[in-house]
């Protein structure tokens, strides 16, 4: 492979009612995860990394070398851009094997007939795909067909990897060996890495950082375990699965936005963000009595077991969405059920306050 | 190339009409036992293409229309040896499906509507001579349809399409059995002319003026004669 | 500033050999009519299209091409559909047969033709005297000519287009409660817009053009069999340079149709 | 056991109407071939097929009618391309001037032709004395008269059949580091297989059949230009049925020729 | 809706390499979660029973009505069987707009126009898609297309729901909404549904019972709870998050099948399953003194941060894998790092021995 290589990214166009304004950085060897709700441009901006779709304004510097800049009207194409790209719906080639659409990239780049075809195949192989090396993807399984997708992207070596939520369709035992093969193959490789992921598993395992990405602007940036510990957005907090909420602080409180008081020591002023872990949620069937310092009135509004953890959905005040994690046993013994009416605690110190 | 020499073979190419296939096949034949290690080639179709072919360049030697205004725009624009030549004539005929179902006896039934009839179109030689012949007679006719050439009147008649055209002698004579011709009276008053010319882009000069010869000759015209054309 | 921009990216130089080869095609192609448009007698051209008979024989050439192209469209997309979606025994056999006519000399179809709908034909005696139906000689002649003559150019792009098309779509359909009928009207052919567009076209100008079948099978009479290319072959024996004015007459009024439905047929999805 | 229940499954009920019109269709286009074949001189046939002549008609319609296919193929699918794939201005004029050939009638574009390079042509003047190339009447004018009006159809089939294919997987191969060419050939030509080859079917077929351009441009001498049309043309004029038992050659080779290359190249992929 | 509707589902078939032997029942209202490894067939299971692919043995009957029965010739078609079916790869027709993708399902079942499509745009807001209704498939982004898809099998109302990964192209965020959606419609329901998952969360939560498809044929089955519990193969122990190894029982301890010793009560005789929780497994920077009979010495493969909790892939012997949880502490005191060696310790009262 060629030397570090290091991404510069600042995006900026309109698609259809997107409008798309991010800036990107990776380092050398970086991984970068994007995360962020449906349609909040994620693909869209892998798509402008690649050169598939044109920038309205910014630019896009990869090892000191400009690929697209408006201003300066330098772009370069697609194919030279020496880039990997995992499609979010793969793409592979109807009309070629599973081992041809793999060596098709080899193959552009130079390398012979029977050279990428080898290559193709130990890519397959490593991704345990030795059976279907001749398969049509018509007749691959979902997950077969992704696997495949990831090991074409691989296989050109590229300085620059776009990763469009690569491990989705796959089952959790293969996506954990994919996982931890693609993690080895990217902590060896020297280019720089865009992943974009609804998986926050993925996302921590595989970016050292995050860039949360809502609406076609960043609302978020920096150290993945930064993020997961002050959740900027109603999002990122449900996507690290803790509640968050916005207000003002007022020393010993918060006035929520949409109205509602939630106490909390130093809170500070000036606009807050209150983290409350689903953990710390308490229920109850009658009004509890006691030090909490927060308590509610709500509807449990969906109870999701998850092992041997429950997953309670409260609305406050028909309003306002909380979760709480408690045993099963605690549902059993709350009776709980969807639309059933709860007592909700939260003890002041549990609320985690950070400044907006 | 000059003149046969030396036993290499030369060929010369007429542009013949496409009626005059046949016959010309026999000319030709007679021309190369005239003329040992000559070969005659024949380009065939219908004369306005012809004529448009030898204005564009094309390389012939001689050109035999059916039309003489096909002739006479070659010879007009300088594209002629000499000046072009009738060689042969044709009258017309009433042509009906063999066993001639539709009871036709002259002219007159041309203005039946309860037959089918069909003539050439105004725009070439046999339709104009149609309509005089017609006008002649006095006859007001209900045509169904106006060819483009005689040939696909002929075939017209032939399949039982039509009851009756009016055709050329010659293409009675070469349908014969699948048609039955019937004389139309006064037809000697309207002959449609055939021309020959030898060409001015000739290589052959010598040969093509030997081939026009040919056909004027007593054997060219018993040739043309057996194949129902009448003599110039 | 957008929009030149995304046009800068979506198209980045064309491979060299491709335009080479394009170029040399349309170049190829156009020195032809150029030439045509340039001998062209167009101080005629006044005189000539109010000469009676050549607005019968342009109008006639529009309404047989078009009723042509719609007959193909309505019994050749249901048949390419059965080509390329029914399996039955003798299928090669049925596609063989109806891409035929292509291949025959015009003049033969127009024989063929005769054979089977004329007077005497296979058909044809059936038609005429028991129902009174005389193809030939009629409008309808010309129509049946111009079909017998374009159809398979439909049917076969058609074909290629179903058979290019992704099969799971017409799945996704019937899980959705579609009869096949439905999955037709509905699914397939919206898809398949581009390639019946197509075949649409080639027919209609295959029909526009038709001219050895039109003249055998259904004759040559101005107002009812008379169309354009009859014209123009009439006019070639007599006036050639009426002929290529009438031929222009042609050229003008299909280029005017291409340049108006293109867009909206054409349209990428 | 499992084959015919696959085929039964796959294939439920085709929806009446559509059955009704595609069998409508091919009773059709047959009526016409089986009135053709019914009143062939079989007898004859066997004479006819070694009279001088017809071979050679035979074997030179063969030639350039292969010939003016690869011809198109390596001009028209380019062209094809590029007019589907290209954004440049004027686009439309230029696809429109493409598919004009298809509704010249075809003397008129032999003439046009003659125009463009006969000895006293728009090209053809400089082609001749300096060069010493002379096209009409020469075997290879044949195969400029048959591409020129057979071209367009392969061109108008192609470019249908790529703006139907989604363009994403050439994004996808830019990505692999595809140039442009590289993607034209090995992406988008074989997924395009299927409309390529019904373009060149239909091409291939229209130039077997080319009769009034080839006669006009290219002239009907024996052995040369004289294709198995033109042949048909000549015999017409005196012995019908041998012309009837020529036509039935070229069908019979047609026929042999669809059922021979459509499993190959048709087959779904 | 009709009346409570049942699927009874035996279907043997062969396609490519696989060859597919499944029993399937699902009670009236009840949802079945199909898992498994990719390329187990799972989705060819759902399109032979949607008739779109053909039984070569067995049979198909919903509700009473034969659908499928080679052997009889019975035969409904597709489009005769009122199933809805969200497919792996969505197949929303290109040409269509979301709204009249929607739309096609109820105007095939004679919904005129203006109801379908109100119909349409109830079901498209309800999964928060109001503002991509015009949007073509081209246009939406990969999470907009699924939920459209899912709209779209739904709002036929149909009999059997077939669901083929139906929330994985989905966030965080709007995978529990739109779950929760699911699972509320569902719940109402009283038809079949077939849902094919590789989240266990999705299947723990719409899902009663599990199916486990491996390589074509059921491995287990049951209650989530019942195969979580007890699960039978490696697979479904990756699924459900423990360690599963097979052996043959010794009164005391488990001989392994690839050699090797496990201590444990009761482990009976034959052949048995061997389940230990990854929270049971204890790590050792050196062999541990003290109760823990069960002693191994391994390396760390791969250590993977889930929020508060550390996940560690070992391999015992170089061959033998295992999962274990601790804390991320744990993982820095440990000085833990791929390939780093390290000592395994488990109680003995903590490994669960299943009869195989
Ligand atoms: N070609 C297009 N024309 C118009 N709008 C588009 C187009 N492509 C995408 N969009 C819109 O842009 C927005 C962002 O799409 P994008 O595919 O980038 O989202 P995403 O973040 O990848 O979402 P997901 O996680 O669901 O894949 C969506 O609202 C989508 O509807
Ligand atoms: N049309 C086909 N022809 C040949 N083999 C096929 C075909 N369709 C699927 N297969 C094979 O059958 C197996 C099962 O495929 P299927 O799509 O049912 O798997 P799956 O369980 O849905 O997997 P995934 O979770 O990856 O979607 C795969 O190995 C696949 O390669
Ligand atoms: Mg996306
Ligand atoms: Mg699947």
């Amino acid at each position: 492979m060629g030397p570090a290589v290091s991404l510069l990214a600042e995006v900026r166009l309109a698609l259809g009612a997107l409008d798309l304004e991010a800036a990107l950085e990776a380092e050398a060897g970086e991984v970068v995860a994007v995360v962020g709700p449906n349609g909040a441009g994620k693909t869209t901006l892998l798509r402008a990394l690649a050169g598939l779709v044109a920038l309205a304004g910014g630019r896009v510097v990869l090892g000191g070398r400009v690929l697209d800049d408006p201003e300066a009207s330098i772009w370069v194409p697609t194919e030279q851009r020496s880039i990997g790209y995992v499609f979010q719906d793969y793409l592979l080639f109807p009309h070629l094997s599973a081992l041809d659409n793999v060596a098709f990239g080899p193959r552009c780049r130079g390398v012979d007939r029977v050279g990428a075809r080898s290559l193709a195949r130990s890519w397959l192989e490593r991704f345990g795909l030795a059976e279907v090396v001749g398969h049509r993807p018509a007749s691959l399984s979902g997950g077969q067909a992704q696997r495949v997708a990831l090991a074409r992207a691989l296989a050109t070596e590229p300085r620059l990897l776009l990763l469009d939520e690569p491990l989705a369709a796959l089952d959790a035992s293969t996506r954990d060996g994919v996982r931890a093969d693609l993690r080895r193959h990217l902590a060896t490789f020297d280019g720089a890495c865009v992943l974009v992921t609804h998986d926050p598993v993925d996302a921590l395992l595989l970016a050292k950082r995050l860039v949360v990405l809502e609406g076609g602007s960043v609302t978020q940036r920096g150290l993945a375990a930064e993020v997961a510990a002050a959740p900027r957005s109603p999002w990122v907090a449900e996507l690290v699965g803790v509640n968050l909420w916005r207000g003002r602080g007022r020393g010993d409180g918060i006035e929520l936005a949409g109205g509602g008081w939630v106490a909390a020591p130093s809170a500070g002023t000036g606009e807050v963000f209150a983290v409350i872990h689903p953990r710390s949620v308490a229920l109850h069937r009658r009004r509890p009595e006691g030090t909490p310092r927060n308590v509610w009135r709500g509807r449990a509004e969906a109870v999701e077991l998850l092992g041997d953890r429950a997953r309670v959905r409260v609305l406050l005040d028909d309003r306002v969405p909380l979760a709480a994690e408690v045993t099963p046993a605690a549902v059993a013994d709350l009776a709980l059920g969807a639309g059933g009416e709860v007592w909700v605690s939260v003890k002041a110190t549990e609320v985690r306050v950070h400044p907006a | 190339g000059t003149d046969a020499a030396g036993g290499t073979t030369v060929t010369i190419t007429v542009f013949a009409a496409a009626s005059l296939t046949d016959a010309f096949g026999e000319l030709g034949q007679a021309f190369s036992a005239e003329h040992p290690g000559v070969r005659v080639r024949f380009n065939v179709g219908p004369s306005p293409v012809l004529a448009t072919q030898v204005l564009e360049g094309a390389p012939g030697d001689v050109l035999a229309s059916a039309d003489p205004s096909a002739t006479s725009r070659v010879a007009a624009a300088g594209a002629t040896l000499d000046t072009p030549a009738v060689f042969a004539r044709n009258s017309m005929e009433i042509a009906v499906p063999a066993g001639n179902p539709g009871r036709v006896a002259g002219l007159a039934d041309f203005a039946r509507s309860d037959l089918l009839v069909g003539a050439c179109a105004e725009e070439v030689p046999c339709g104009r001579l149609a309509r005089r012949l017609l006008a002649d007679a006095a006859v007001a006719p209900a045509i169904d349809t106006e060819e483009a050439d005689v040939r696909s009147l002929l075939t017209r008649i032939e399949a039982g399409e039509l009851d009756a055209g009016l055709v050329y002698r010659s293409d009675v004579l070469a349908a014969a059995g699948r048609v039955e011709g019937i004389d139309v009276p006064g037809a000697d008053q309207a002959l449609a002319t055939y021309e020959i010319v030898a060409l001015d882009g000739s290589a052959a000069p010598g040969l093509a003026r030997a081939f026009v010869a040919l056909v004027g000759s007593g054997v060219g015209q018993r040739i043309l004669a057996d194949h129902g054309f009448l003599p110039r | 500033m957008t929009a030149p921009r995304l046009a800068r990216r979506r198209a980045p130089r064309p491979p060299l050999v491709l335009v080479v080869l394009a170029g040399t095609g349309v170049v190829f192609v156009t020195l032809p009519l150029v030439a045509l448009v340039q001998r062209a007698p167009w101080r005629q051209l006044g005189s000539l299209l109010v000469r009676p008979g050549v607005v019968d024989a342009l109008w006639l050439s529009m309404v047989t091409a078009g009723a042509a192209t719609g007959v193909s469209l309505v019994l050749g997309v249901p048949l390419a559909w059965v080509l390329a979606r029914v399996e039955f025994s003798g299928r090669r056999v049925v596609r063989a047969l109806v891409t035929l006519p292509m291949v025959l000399p015009p003049v033969v179809a127009g024989v063929a033709l005769l054979f089977a709908f004329g007077r005497r034909g296979l058909v044809g005696q059936w038609l005429d005297t028991p129902l009174g139906i005389l193809l030939p000689f009629s409008t309808t002649g010309v129509v049946v000519a111009q079909t017998f003559v374009a159809m398979p150019f439909l049917v076969v792009t058609v074909e290629a287009g179903l058979r290019g098309a992704d099969r799971r779509y017409e799945d996704a359909a019937a899980t959705l409660g579609a009869s096949r009928w439905t999955t037709f009207r509905r699914l397939t052919v919206p898809m398949l817009a581009p390639a019946i567009a197509a075949g649409a076209l080639l027919c209609w100008a295959r029909a526009l053009g038709e001219f050895g079948a039109t003249i055998t099978f259904a004759g040559n009479l101005q107002g009812r069999t008379r169309t354009l290319p009859l014209a123009v072959f009439a006019a070639l024996e007599g006036d050639r340079e009426a002929a290529i004015a009438l031929s222009l007459v042609l050229v003008v009024i299909s280029l005017v149709v291409l340049l108006a439905l293109r867009d909206r047929w054409w349209a990428p999805r």
